[in-house]
């Protein structure tokens, strides 16, 4: 079920393009960073203050981490992208790479670079399901149940955020076109923000629950780029295809080691997934969900 | 006042065509490729030529390549560490399957068989465009990561992956201390940029930039997408290999996989975007940037934190390298999208026009 | 005006129908243009001038419909064998190429011309070096007959619209074709740039005999230069003929000109 | 004119872009309250960068204002966002329309309310009324914008400055590829809101004979300076103007079939 972790990876790369147009390829950067503080926070808080209780400890930690994530968005924003308003997707697409670059050197300098826990005390033993409905059930890992959960709850509330309300129509206005937004009085720098904290707050979320699975460390980072056919499977502008997409490439790729990898040597899950989406791309450019792409002459 | 255009009048089409039209930079690229040649190996060490010279020539070549891609055509790649390694593995294999094979030729046949892969990889193009693309060619960087190091046949069944050259020798001379290796790959730079240089000025790299401008307008006026696209991906991919094969049997010796991974491939990119897109000389910027930063900060670093008597350990080198290398990508894409060479080009138009500020 | 003879049908089109996703933007429409001409496609926006010029060159493909072009019938034609066959044309929503000078952008119409392979042109030796300067030269013909010598070495990002409409349509002339497609090339010129315009396109049709067919709103321009005018509105064609019937035709006043025009 | 009911000024202002372009060589200009002010002048004259320069949108494009004053109601606005001016009431629409095409053309214009903070039942007040003077865009209103005709695009880029509740709009090319009759109904439009609605235009605009009989006043630039000003009727009647601007010379239009390759160079001396 590793697809349900990508999809939330997934859904940041989808937030930030669908409400800037920019793609951020420092979400996974962003992951770690977001990790990162989390798992040391938990250690130091109660350190700090001396108590016991780890739910507090989880919650102060999650707490300050949020502020963290949000003054990183405040920066990105007053540092780089105030002044790359109106440069075309490439441009900014390599922005984010050094983005990316200056968070993962930051986030070690600050946290250090070793190995860390997150508990947040997610139940691990694996329960049965619908077991009434078919014989022996499904297995379920329950913290992939919890992950699953809220992944959807993000989806449904970000959904309703993008299509309901004044700021959303303004998001993803700003997609369309910086500067006829601008004209308009939309503020890109408060715009911006915005979608930065929230990518911040999905990419938080994404780091516990990856954290609490398999320890922080810096290989964390590069989950990004396992997320990235996901996005481009479900349609970059679409946040139900990042959960979809995640789901078909969390599936496919463990089918593919289990059926095709004892044929030509393992380990072919990391590349079955780009291939899974190039594939793909070549039948539907605009992925799964994607809105059209309209192209006028 | 030396750099005066006054009483040079050009009078034919011919000479308004030539790669530098003005004779004053004639003149001064030709000293600097006679002085390469000749001056820099009298005057540097060992260690330069080891660790910073012969490195930044061939990742040149590389940047050349990666330049053509992204900077003339428009088709953006993060798989260019895929070609490097596959022109180093093939130029390994044809080195070592086939008796007498000249370690000139099989680099070049290295080169022959990147581009060969970068025409397949390069096919999404024709479907897909910019950051679809982007992530096409990120599948070609991991399906060769993986395939160079699961598939044996590929490194003569070496179970790392790691293979290793021995020194190679052109018409009788042997190349083996670095200055040796400095001028082979010296050589090599120099024919091959003036070939890059030759093919964007003419109708081919016409079809390029005009693919990467505006394609519709492009196909309107007869070009050929698909042909354009190919063959930009087969020139870049040639370049790399080539780069590729030299990386593995000049500079390193014997290699594993791991020498051309994403990183690399992200390495060349950010070349490309310091140096200056859609121009020859930003390669050679970039990658001179790119090669002296790390050694620059290895070296300062430790020096400014005793200043303010801090101990600075090894591991936060290189964090500070990636904070400054980050930052320095995006400072370059706020102050000049254009990269070094346009700074370069500005500061000569000024000096044209010295001292009147327009 | 000289001696320029108008022909025989050069483009025919039979029953051209097009739709995007259910929204028809032409609807069987039929017509002819005669060798030399110049035809003039009016009406109002969104309806189907611009699709037409998009059929008629290739970028879209009816769904129904002949295209005949010199005798020969295409039941689609892609943009590559378009202007392989002689048409050009430049765009609405000026479609040049924004990082090269006006010189390489004009250059990029030879394309078709160029025959060199890739090696000779990467040592720039024998055939490449010869074809580049021959092109250079007729290249710079056009560049002298649209008036844009001091420009040549501009990026064309840089220039005034205008300007980049002038190198629109040098780069189409440089293709040297039989039949050229201006859509709307007078659009957001003043009277003095427009008459220009005008000087250029009239002496492009009775210098080299070009046939031209073209987008205007400009009814000034469209019914003082052109030989006879299509009219379309909502992808129907509604009137056909000289530019003194159509300016006549009741439906053709109630749908587009106005009364005041 | 007195200095009272001016509403925008600016002052001799120098623009450059990227570091190295000089665009705008000292251009002034005035608007009076509730007039409608013309920009004339060919291509690259500088009408647009003056737009620009008013509403601060230069930075997108590299440029900046380098010399001069611009101030509306006295007030100095060079340094502020354009989100603050489209609170100060001043918005611009940008020419070749540049409607948000995913968008539908109801949520077009819902965006242009994002400044206003005087409730939901003003704003759909607000709608109702720019529905009232484009009845075209209501029938339009769930369609996506990109899918929308030239006119019909042109019509929700000014109703959507309108939601903001303007005082002034920056207006640049209206009438840029739009057939005759929607040029008739745009402008139609631009006096209308003029007049009921007490809406200063300054308006930018290649077609000169539409925009002299809509306008109030109007200023000629050409190479980044004013080259000539005056009121609407006066520039209309002006020989000059007449020739280049509108293709009358000797009391008649000229046809563009005779249009010479040599003919007289404008001198311009007011």
């Amino acid at each position: 079920m590793s697809g349900m972790l990508y999809s939330l990876v997934a859904l940041g790369f989808v937030l930030i393009f669908k409400a800037s147009g920019v793609f951020n390829f420092a979400q996974g950067a962003m992951v770690l960073f977001a990790a990162l503080a989390m798992a040391r926070f938990s250690e130091w808080i109660p350190d700090w203050l001396g108590m016991e209780n780890l739910f507090v400890a989880n919650l102060l930690a999650f707490a300050v981490s949020v502020v963290i994530m949000f003054v990183v968005a405040w920066l990105i924003e007053r540092l780089a992208l105030r002044y790359l308003v109106n440069q075309d997707g490439a441009t900014l697409l390599m922005a984010t790479l050094g983005i990316a670059y200056v968070l993962d050197g930051i986030g070690q300098t600050i946290f250090g670079s070793d190995i860390y826990k997150i508990d947040v005390g997610m139940p691990k033993e694996p329960v049965m399901m619908l077991e009434s409905v078919f014989e022996g059930g499904i297995l379920i890992n329950k913290e992939d149940f919890i992950a699953a959960l809220i992944a959807a709850l993000l989806v449904i509330s970000l959904s309703i955020f993008f299509q309901k309300t004044a700021t959303g129509r303004a998001l993803r206005a700003v997609a369309d076109d910086h500067q006829a937004a601008q004209s308009i009085g939309i503020p890109l720098d408060r715009i911006w923000v915005i979608v930065w904290c929230v990518a911040g707050i999905t990419a938080l979320v994404a780091g516990i629950i990856w954290g609490s699975k398999l320890g922080v460390q810096f290989s964390l980072s590069t989950i990004a780029l396992r997320a990235l056919p996901v996005v481009i499977l479900g349609g970059l502008t679409s946040v139900p295809g990042a959960i979809i997409g995640g789901l078909i490439i969390g599936v496919g790729e463990k089918l593919s080691e289990v059926f095709l990898g004892p044929y030509v040597g393992g380990g072919i899950e990391i590349w079955f997934a780009y291939m899974l989406a190039l594939v793909f791309l070549l039948f539907r450019p605009q992925g799964l969900f994607g809105e059209k792409i309209i192209d006028r002459v | 006042m030396f750099y005066r255009e006054n009483g040079q009048f050009k009078t034919s089409y011919k000479a308004d065509q030539q790669v530098f039209a003005i004779p004053q930079d004639r003149w001064a690229i030709l000293a600097l490729v006679v002085f390469a040649f000749v001056g820099v190996p009298m005057l540097v060490d060992e260690y330069m030529f080891r660790a910073i010279l012969v490195p930044f020539l061939i990742l040149s070549l590389a940047a050349l390549g990666v330049n053509i891609l992204v900077g003339y055509c428009g088709q953006i790649t993060l798989g260019a560490g895929a070609s490097m390694a596959v022109g180093a593995y093939a130029a390994y294999n044809f080195m070592i399957r086939i008796d007498g094979m000249p370690a000139l030729a099989s680099i070049l046949l290295g080169g022959l068989m990147a581009a060969a892969v970068g025409i397949v990889f390069g096919v999404p193009s024709l479907r897909v465009r910019g950051l679809y693309l982007a992530v096409a060619t990120l599948a070609a960087q991991f399906f060769c990561d993986w395939a160079f190091l699961r598939i044996r046949w590929f490194t003569n069944d070496s179970s790392s992956g790691s293979v290793s050259v021995p020194d190679i020798s052109l018409f009788g001379w042997t190349i083996n201390s670095p200055t040796d290796k400095y001028l082979f790959c010296l050589g090599i730079l120099v024919v091959f940029s003036l070939m890059a240089k030759n093919l964007v000025r003419g109708n081919m790299g016409r079809q390029w930039m005009a693919i990467r401008d505006m394609d519709v307008a492009a196909t309107v006026i007869g070009i050929r997408p698909m042909y354009s696209k190919l063959t930009a991906f087969a020139v870049s991919s040639f370049y790399l290999g080539v780069a590729g094969a030299l990386w593995g049997f000049v500079n390193l010796g014997s290699w594993e996989p791991a020498a051309f991974s994403i990183d690399r491939s992200l390495q060349l990119l950010f070349m490309v975007i310091i140096g200056g897109m859609g121009a020859i000389s930003g390669s050679f910027f970039g990658a001179a940037f790119i090669v002296i930063l790390p050694i620059f900060l290895n070296q300062m670093l430790p020096l400014v934190g005793s200043l303010f008597g801090l101990e600075v350990s090894i591991a936060l080198v290189s964090h500070v390298e990636f904070i400054i290398f980050g930052s320095l990508i995006v400072f370059f894409l706020i102050v000049e999208p254009h990269g070094i060479a346009r700074l370069w080009a500005t500061g000569r138009e000024k000096l044209r026009l010295w001292p009147f500020p327009h | 005006m000289s001696g320029r003879k108008i022909g025989e049908v050069i483009l025919d089109l039979k029953n051209i129908s097009l739709s995007f996703g259910g929204v028809k933007a032409l609807q069987d429409i039929s017509f002819n243009v005669l060798e030399h001409e110049i035809r003039a496609i009016i009406g109002p926006n969104g309806a189907g001038k611009s699709s037409m010029l998009n059929v008629i060159n290739g970028v879209y493909t009816p769904q129904q419909g002949e295209i005949i072009f010199r005798g020969q019938h295409h039941a689609n034609m892609d943009s590559y064998g378009a202007a392989k066959a002689g048409l050009a044309r430049t765009f609405q929503n000026i479609a040049l190429f924004k990082g090269m000078s006006v010189l390489d952008n004009i250059m990029t119409g030879r394309n078709l011309k160029m025959k060199a392979n890739m090696l000779q042109q990467a040592f720039w030796f024998g055939p490449a070096q010869r074809e580049e300067l021959e092109h250079r030269a007729k290249v710079e013909e056009i560049i002298d007959f649209l008036e844009i010598q001091h420009i040549r070495k501009t990026p064309v990002g840089r220039l005034p619209y205008g300007l980049q409409k002038r190198v629109d349509l040098a780069r189409a002339l440089a293709m040297e074709p039989q039949i050229l497609l201006l859509d709307e090339p007078m659009a957001g010129m003043n009277v003095e740039e427009k008459q220009d315009m005008c000087r250029f396109i009239l002496d492009v049709n009775d210098q080299f005999g070009t046939t031209v067919v073209l987008i205007e709103h400009d009814m000034g321009v469209v019914m003082d230069i052109s030989d006879r005018v299509v009219v379309l509105d909502y992808g129907k064609k509604i009137g056909d003929g000289t530019p003194d019937e159509v300016r006549a035709n009741p439906d053709v006043i109630s749908a587009y000109l106005g009364a005041s025009h | 004119m007195t200095t009272a009911n001016i509403l925008l000024n600016v002052n001799s202002i120098e623009v450059i872009y990227n570091h190295v372009i000089l665009v705008l060589k000292g251009v002034s200009l005035s608007v009076p309250d509730g007039s409608i002010v013309a920009l004339l002048g060919g291509n690259g004259a500088g009408k647009t960068t003056t737009l620009r320069a008013v509403s601060n949108l230069l930075h997108g494009e590299r440029g900046e204002v380098t010399k001069g004053s611009i101030e509306c109601r006295g007030e100095r606005i060079e340094a502020l966002t354009p989100a603050d001016l489209v609170k100060r009431g001043v918005v611009q629409v940008m020419e070749g329309r540049h409607c948000f095409g995913h968008l539908t053309i109801e949520e077009n214009l819902m965006t242009g309310s994002y400044t206003r903070t005087d409730g939901k039942a003003a704003v759909a007040q607000t709608l109702e009324k720019v529905y009232n003077y484009f009845p075209r865009l209501k029938t339009r209103r769930t369609s996506q914008a990109a899918y929308t005709s030239g006119g019909e695009q042109q019509m929700c880029a000014i109703g959507r400055a309108l939601m903001a509740n303007p005082t002034m709009v920056l207006l640049d090319e209206p009438s840029m590829g739009l057939a005759p009759q929607i040029v008739d109904e745009v402008f139609g439009i631009v006096k209308d809101l003029n007049q009921r609605e007490k809406v200063t235009f300054l308006l930018a605009e290649q077609n000169t004979n539409m925009a002299l009989r809509y306008a109030d006043f109007g200023y000629i630039l050409e190479n980044g300076r004013v080259v000539m000003e005056g009121a609407a009727s006066e520039l209309a009647n002006n020989e000059d103007v007449k020739e280049f601007y509108l293709g009358i010379s000797s009391g008649e239009r000229k046809s563009f079939r005779e249009a010479k390759h040599y003919r007289r160079r404008k001198r311009w001396l007011a």
